[in-house]
């Protein structure tokens, strides 16, 4: 029998005081998951895709006023919006925390999209091309979407997968910090801290334990996976004023 | 048609019809007596129980008075929304409304016990000014900007100012519609007052008057049934927000209306005697419309529940927990049997429908299970502290408070109230409307028709 | 009435036999196979019968990890390099005239350093990920659920990989051109893990 | 008032039968440029399956387009027939006789036009299968029940089988009438049809109970259908505005009223294009035009309980979206055309009586109240969807795209066409109901007056 792997709940900490807004999360990103490139067109069009982007914002009235940056991907709702909404089951919550959306079964309804509070979810409007060159440079770990579904940030679901794979033929279990997103392996700056909470031994319940976490839209009661620290700055009133 | 070749019910001569009615109003039998007293004693009862109140608690707390809010939005829904039920009939000319108008319409007085009750429950809602509300009186706090400034009054003054609209529109629906009767009535014991004598003209100004407040009545009720779920209610509890409530409130004021409607003229055909003009196809016809009540009392409700059941926001839930499954859940189960499962049940079978008495038990269970809504809604908005009325969300729900014997006291003597001005007017102008009866008994005759025979009713316009 | 009658009955026979039609290919196309009842035609003819088959039945009895060298390492099988046939086929070149066409051929291939494109017989969707060697390492563990196993399982009850492939892929070993036996739809899949208390979470697979 | 003339029952026939048994040239006419706008909107849909929904005007955070706005639109209109046909038989309304048949048959073309467009709508609609009708044997993966999308389809099948029954049973003895005085292929067809009718005691006695018992079992199913419709929107909490109690109801009665409304116009146009002038009288569209201004009057308390309760709590969120639907270009003008032409426009108007018997003005005062609810559903679900909220830091109006503009203008098409096609089968007001009014008509005298008088059962 297979042995049923330890219960894991992976939760991401973003550190809004560290942010640069050098937007490397975002290229490692689009790099990592195969993401269609995002031509002019498609940001005039406002059909984008950016599975992590970078929101800025600005704080305080003219002239005392700031440039903010707050990385921005899908929350991972414990309580998900999206889920209960999607006729097919395509986007549903495992017992990983993760709130996965399966491409095969998507119908492309978008009712997803429209119920998600921040945003976090792309539609492919068009067929996804890449240029000649770049066809052996997809990762092929990770499905090409075709067009008509929904697709959005995974946790880099592939690389938890790799590495429980390598976990289980070595015959052990799943190291703290074995493998991180893209977006948090590219970050200079380590604003994007990633780990399992149910082990008490991972890194992340160190930025957990902070006093400045919060949630973003914490009343809707979504119970994000993603905790986000507000900024250290004295100056700062809040991590984000409303925009 | 027929195909039993049963005969419809033979028609009554109008000046047969008269004669008795005028007669039977000549006499004031025991029964009568008997029943003003209790009435009056409960309603004697109520009063105490109010003052009691009034010393023991006083008027800074809103808790104990909760029930008394509840009775205010009984009496909305049941009596003085029963003449809701003869405004429409008479706007769509149906024939069965007759021999009930002049009781549903009596009802209407009911508007003087809510305006009693209304006046002290005023001083319990709190000042507009920082609260949820629509008159637009907020501090900045919400953003919105000042020039919509701040209207005085908001508002007591404005729901105060409604009820009276409507206790005017109330008296003088009656005073319009009785005007012919009491002429009648008047000639017969000689005394001649006022200026009707019956022509054309003055007949279609009734008509068309009373057409006319009753649409102003229907409107009014409505709109105060909306504001007072809203005010005394729905502003009470932060995080509800809920716009089909004062829809809602309507719909149980057009179900508790029509129950209203049936229990009277149940008693009216048994203990009244009037087994000749009040016939089981009267309670036939408005056991449909009552089937029909039930159902939107489901669906409303359950439009309500599915969206914020839905949602899971902790805001709705802890709101649903105060109106459905927290302290206050017996009254809702209550409500929810009564309002709809019980009637639902009973009014499907044709037979319980095609009968006298199963609309009435049906009705009867709706005006209980309207009070436990009522209950519910009211007594438990009440028990939100003042504190906390301001904030985003409810975050504590508060224990129930279960009524004491001053409550009961209360409550039966508003709705004892309610009744009582009814009994009282019956004896002033008579319980059927004599001129209505009349102008549908001269619609109606008896044909014959292939191997049978039919009641043909005249359509006139 | 009869004349009504037979615009009826012809009418509902046209129905069913429409229906019946319409049944029938829904039908096959959900049951059936993904490919035909012959596997494709091959660039060489590769008999996996001489290759893998057992001695007694006139093969080389060849492991299926000779050659799939990853399969029991990584997530894909893998077809071998030509050269890694040339192992054996610089010096072996076939004893009828049949098989020496072919090895020509592949010497071909060797000499001008070409790869040989094989048509791919199972093909799983971009969408699903399968890695091969748990699949394998399970059922080396759990014997009882392989499935045809060829070479048969000794009695001792070691097992080694090559003996499991045939739990999804048949016996490759009798088969002179390679064939689909097993559906390997997602039904067939999740039949398997649900058997095997293996996850059914969606995103074990597709990701 | 114009007095009902009592009519022979073969001018009756060959009135109602007119169409169906020689259709004019101009018939053929209306067709063939139907049928060409409908063939050119195929197209254009084909293209859009092909090209992807690129070509739509959807973009973030607008996902939903004028497509979902012309569902809920037609959704509305399906609600004409039943208001009308279940209503009205239940409470045994006289003058409902001329407008039944053509209320259902409007039900269930829009119906049908309403459910395609949610396909259409969608990214992958060769993937509905899975939602609409769940075929998974193997996988144990079922749709989630748990999602508005597919009460959608349960709610609007029951419906349109239920309405198509309706439709059906009162059909048969019509049927019957045009077997009678056909031949040939058609004759066998409609004998089909008829299933036999032969007008006995026992046969009207079913005819008229399956009538009674389709109205009582359609009533719940037909609010049912839109409150489904207006939970594809409420349910969520993701958009402010949409997430309010009142949208079933409120969905409703404006489905009502728009239906109501669309039958008015389409009675209208029956009258006018078919020479039915003893049929549809000014008695009929009178009384729609009383039952209008009630049913208007409800969703006006409707609408405004949603927009000022939206207000009460007094959150920055409800008040900027409000200010958005109502004031912000470029929605403030089709606000403003909507509230006008949905109610403040024609409501007013219907209630004096010279303007509720002219045809002409009530022919075009009740098309713009369909114009200002199409407006009404382009207000609810787009300025939502557009409107900037914290934390998602993208904001967009929406425009439509052609190819959507034209496959809105298509669904127009193919319900006329549908609505036409059936006028050439079959007679589009009742025939045994007109002749039914006509036997339980009858008159009384009341001192000097004659009245007209109705046979009842009592």
């Amino acid at each position: 029998m297979v042995s049923t792997p330890r219960e894991r709940k992976w939760q991401m900490v973003v550190d809004a005081d560290r942010c640069t807004g050098c937007q490397a999360c975002v290229i490692a990103c689009q790099a990592e998951n195969n993401i269609p490139i995002n031509s002019e067109s498609h940001f005039q069009q406002k059909r984008a895709f950016t599975w992590i982007r970078i929101e800025r914002y600005w704080e305080g009235e003219f002239p005392e006023v700031k440039a903010r940056f707050i990385p921005f991907l899908c929350q991972h709702c414990d309580n998900a919006p999206c889920e209960p909404v999607c006729p097919v089951f395509a986007t549903y919550h495992n017992n990983e925390g993760l709130n996965v959306q399966v491409y095969n079964r998507c119908v492309g309804t978008r009712f997803c999209q429209n119920n998600c509070p921040y945003h976090a979810r792309y539609f492919n409007f068009w067929e996804p091309v890449w240029p000649e060159t770049l066809r052996n440079a997809l990762n092929p770990d990770v499905t090409v979407r075709g067009r008509g579904i929904m697709e959005k940030c995974t946790f880099c679901v592939q690389r938890i997968r790799r590495g429980e794979q390598d976990a289980k033929r070595e015959g052990r279990d799943v190291r703290d910090g074995e493998f991180q997103p893209a977006c948090a392996q590219a970050c200079p700056a380590n604003v994007l801290i990633f780990g399992d909470v149910r082990d008490p031994q991972s890194r992340i319940h160190e930025f957990l334990a902070k006093d400045r976490r919060f949630r973003l839209r914490e009343e809707l009661g979504t119970e994000t996976n993603v905790i986000y620290l507000s900024k250290l700055d004295l100056e700062a009133k809040e991590v984000a004023g409303h925009a | 048609m027929h195909s039993n070749g049963h005969r419809p019910a033979p028609a009554v001569a109008v000046s047969e019809f008269t004669e008795d009615i005028v007669g039977r109003q000549a006499i004031t039998g025991p029964r009568y007596r008997r029943a003003m007293v209790i009435l009056g004693g409960l309603f004697v009862l109520g009063v105490i129980g109010f003052i009691v109140r009034a010393v023991t608690d006083g008027f800074d707390d809103r808790l104990p008075w909760g029930y008394l809010a509840a009775t205010a939005g009984y009496l909305l829904t049941t009596a003085c929304a029963a003449p809701l039920a003869i405004i429409g009939l008479r706007a769509i000319k149906a024939h069965w409304r007759r021999p009930l108008a002049r009781l549903a319409e009596l009802y209407s007085l009911g508007t003087v016990v809510v305006l009693a009750i209304f006046v002290p429950l005023m001083f319990l809602i709190p000042s507009a000014v920082d609260r949820r509300t629509m008159y637009f009186q907020s501090s900045g706090t919400s953003g919105l900007p000042g020039t919509l400034g701040r209207i005085p009054g908001a508002p007591q003054a404005y729901d105060l100012a409604l009820l009276i609209a409507l206790v005017v529109a109330a008296i003088g629906l009656v005073w319009a519609s009785t005007r012919p009767d009491r002429v009648l009535l008047g000639n017969r014991r000689g005394v001649h007052r006022g200026r009707w004598w019956g022509s054309i003209k003055q007949w279609r100004v009734t008509t068309v008057g009373i057409g006319l407040i009753g649409a102003i009545y229907f409107v009014t009720l409505i709109g105060f049934n909306s504001m007072y779920s809203l005010d005394f209610a729905m502003a009470l509890v932060p995080g509800w927000k809920d716009a089909i409530f004062p829809a809602f409130q309507g719909i149980t004021a057009l179900q508790g209306g029509l129950a209203t409607v049936i229990v009277s003229m149940y008693v009216l055909r048994r203990f009244g005697k009037m087994e000749r003009y009040i016939h089981m196809e009267h309670f036939w016809a408005a056991s449909k419309p009552l089937l029909a009540f039930c159902l939107l009392w489901f669906y409303f409700g359950w439009s309500t529940f599915i969206i914020l059941w839905y949602g899971r926001m902790p805001v709705e839930q802890n709101v649903m927990q105060l109106l459905y499954f927290g302290p206050y859940s017996v009254f809702f189960y209550g409500a929810f049997l009564l309002c709809f499962v019980a009637p639902f049940l009973t009014l499907l079978w044709n037979s319980v429908r095609k009968s006298c008495l199963g609309p009435t038990v049906a009705a009867t269970f709706i005006l209980i299970g309207n009070l436990s809504d009522k209950i519910r809604l009211y007594a438990g908005s009440w028990s939100v502290p003042n504190e906390v009325i301001t904030d985003h969300a409810l975050e504590v729900v508060p224990a129930a408070r279960y009524p004491d014997a001053f409550d009961i006291m209360m409550m039966a003597g508003g709705i004892a109230g309610a009744i009582f001005i009814v009994l009282w007017m019956a004896r002033r102008v008579s319980i059927i409307s004599i001129w209505e009866m009349s102008e549908g008994l001269r619609l109606r005759v008896v044909r014959p028709f292939l191997r049978t025979h039919v009641s043909v009713l005249g359509k006139p316009e | 009435m009869p004349k009504a009658l037979t615009g009826l009955i012809i009418a509902s026979i046209a129905g069913l036999v429409l229906l019946g039609a319409v049944v029938y290919l829904v039908g096959s196309a959900w049951f059936g196979l993904p490919v035909g009842a012959q596997g494709p035609d091959q660039p060489i003819a590769f008999p996996h019968t001489v290759h893998a088959g057992s001695v007694e039945s006139g093969g080389i009895g060849l492991d299926c990890t000779f050659c799939h060298r990853n399969v029991d390492k990584g997530a894909a099988a893998t077809v071998p390099a030509v050269q890694q046939c040339m192992f054996c086929h610089s010096k072996v070149g076939g004893t009828t005239e049949a098989a020496q066409l072919q090895i020509t051929k592949l010497r071909n291939y060797y000499e001008s350093d070409t790869a040989i494109n094989w048509v791919r017989v199972h093909r799983l969707p971009d969408h699903v990920q399968f890695v091969h060697d748990l699949h394998i390492n399970y059922l080396m563990e759990n014997p009882a659920r392989i499935v045809n196993s060829v070479p048969e399982i000794g009695s001792d009850g070691s097992v080694n990989a090559a003996q499991t492939c045939s739990t999804c892929h048949g016996q490759i070993a009798t088969m002179t051109t390679v064939k689909q036996v097993r559906a390997l739809k997602m039904g067939d899949c999740v039949d398997c893990h649900r058997q095997n208390n293996a996850p059914t979470d969606c995103a074990i697979c597709h990701y | 008032m114009q007095q009902r003339v009592a009519l022979p029952h073969p001018q009756i026939n060959a009135d109602l039968l007119k169409n169906v048994l020689k259709a004019p040239a101009w018939y053929w006419g209306i067709m063939a440029f139907l049928g060409g706008v409908v063939i050119f909107g195929s197209v254009l849909v084909a293209y859009l399956l092909n090209k992807g929904f690129g070509l739509s005007g959807a973009h973030r955070p607008v996902m939903w387009g004028i497509l979902i706005v012309d569902f809920v639109f037609w959704i509305g209109i399906s609600h004409a027939g039943v208001m009308l046909s279940a209503i009205l038989r239940l409470s045994k309304a006289e003058w409902r006789r001329p407008a039944t048949r053509a209320a259902e048959v409007l039900t269930v073309f829009s119906l049908m036009i309403a459910a395609l467009h949610p396909v259409v709508h969608a990214g992958r609609p060769w993937r509905i299968i899975y939602w609409s009708f769940p075929y998974d044997f193997s996988r144990g993966l079922w749709v989630n029940i748990r999602s508005p999308l597919v009460w959608d389809p349960s709610a609007i099948f029951t419906y349109l089988t239920g309405s198509t029954l309706f439709v059906i049973v009162a059909l048969i003895p019509d049927m019957a009438v045009i077997r009678d005085r056909t031949t040939g292929i058609r004759h066998n067809i409609y004998s089909v049809m008829a299933m036999g009718w032969r007008g006995t005691p026992r046969q009207w006695k079913l005819q008229v109970v399956a009538g009674f018992l389709l109205s009582a079992l359609l009533l719940p199913v037909f609010v049912s259908v839109h409150s489904i419709v207006s939970w594809d929107f409420a349910v969520m909490i993701g958009v402010e505005g949409y997430h309010v109690t009142i949208f079933a109801p409120y969905f409703v009665i404006g489905a009502v009223l728009s239906g109501v409304s669309a039958v008015v116009t389409m009675m209208i146009l029956m009258k006018w294009m078919f020479g039915w002038g003893n049929y549809i009288r000014q008695e009929h569209i009178e009384n729609l035009a009383k039952l209008l201004v009630v049913i208007g009057t409800g969703w006006l308390y409707f609408f405004f309980v949603e927009f000022i309760f939206a207000l009460y709590s007094l959150e920055s969120q409800e008040i900027a979206l409000r200010e958005l639907q109502a004031f912000t270009w470029p929605y403030w003008p089709l606000a403003l055309v909507f509230i006008f032409l949905s109610y403040i426009i024609p409501i007013p108007m219907w209630m004096f009586p010279g303007v509720r018997r002219n045809i002409r003005i009530m022919f075009w005062s009740s098309l713009v109240v369909n114009v200002g609810m199409w407006l009404e559903r382009f207000l609810i679900i787009v300025p939502g969807l557009a409107r900037k909220q914290v934390w998602t830091f993208d904001w967009s109006t929406y425009h439509p795209s052609f190819i959507e503009v034209m496959i809105v203008v298509t669904a127009y098409a193919l319900v006329f066409l549908l609505l036409l096609t059936f006028a050439k089968l079959f007679p589009l007001i009742p025939l045994f109901d007109i002749k039914e009014g006509d036997i339980l008509g009858d008159e009384i005298v009341i001192g000097k007056r004659r009245v007209p008088a109705l046979r009842v059962e009592e």
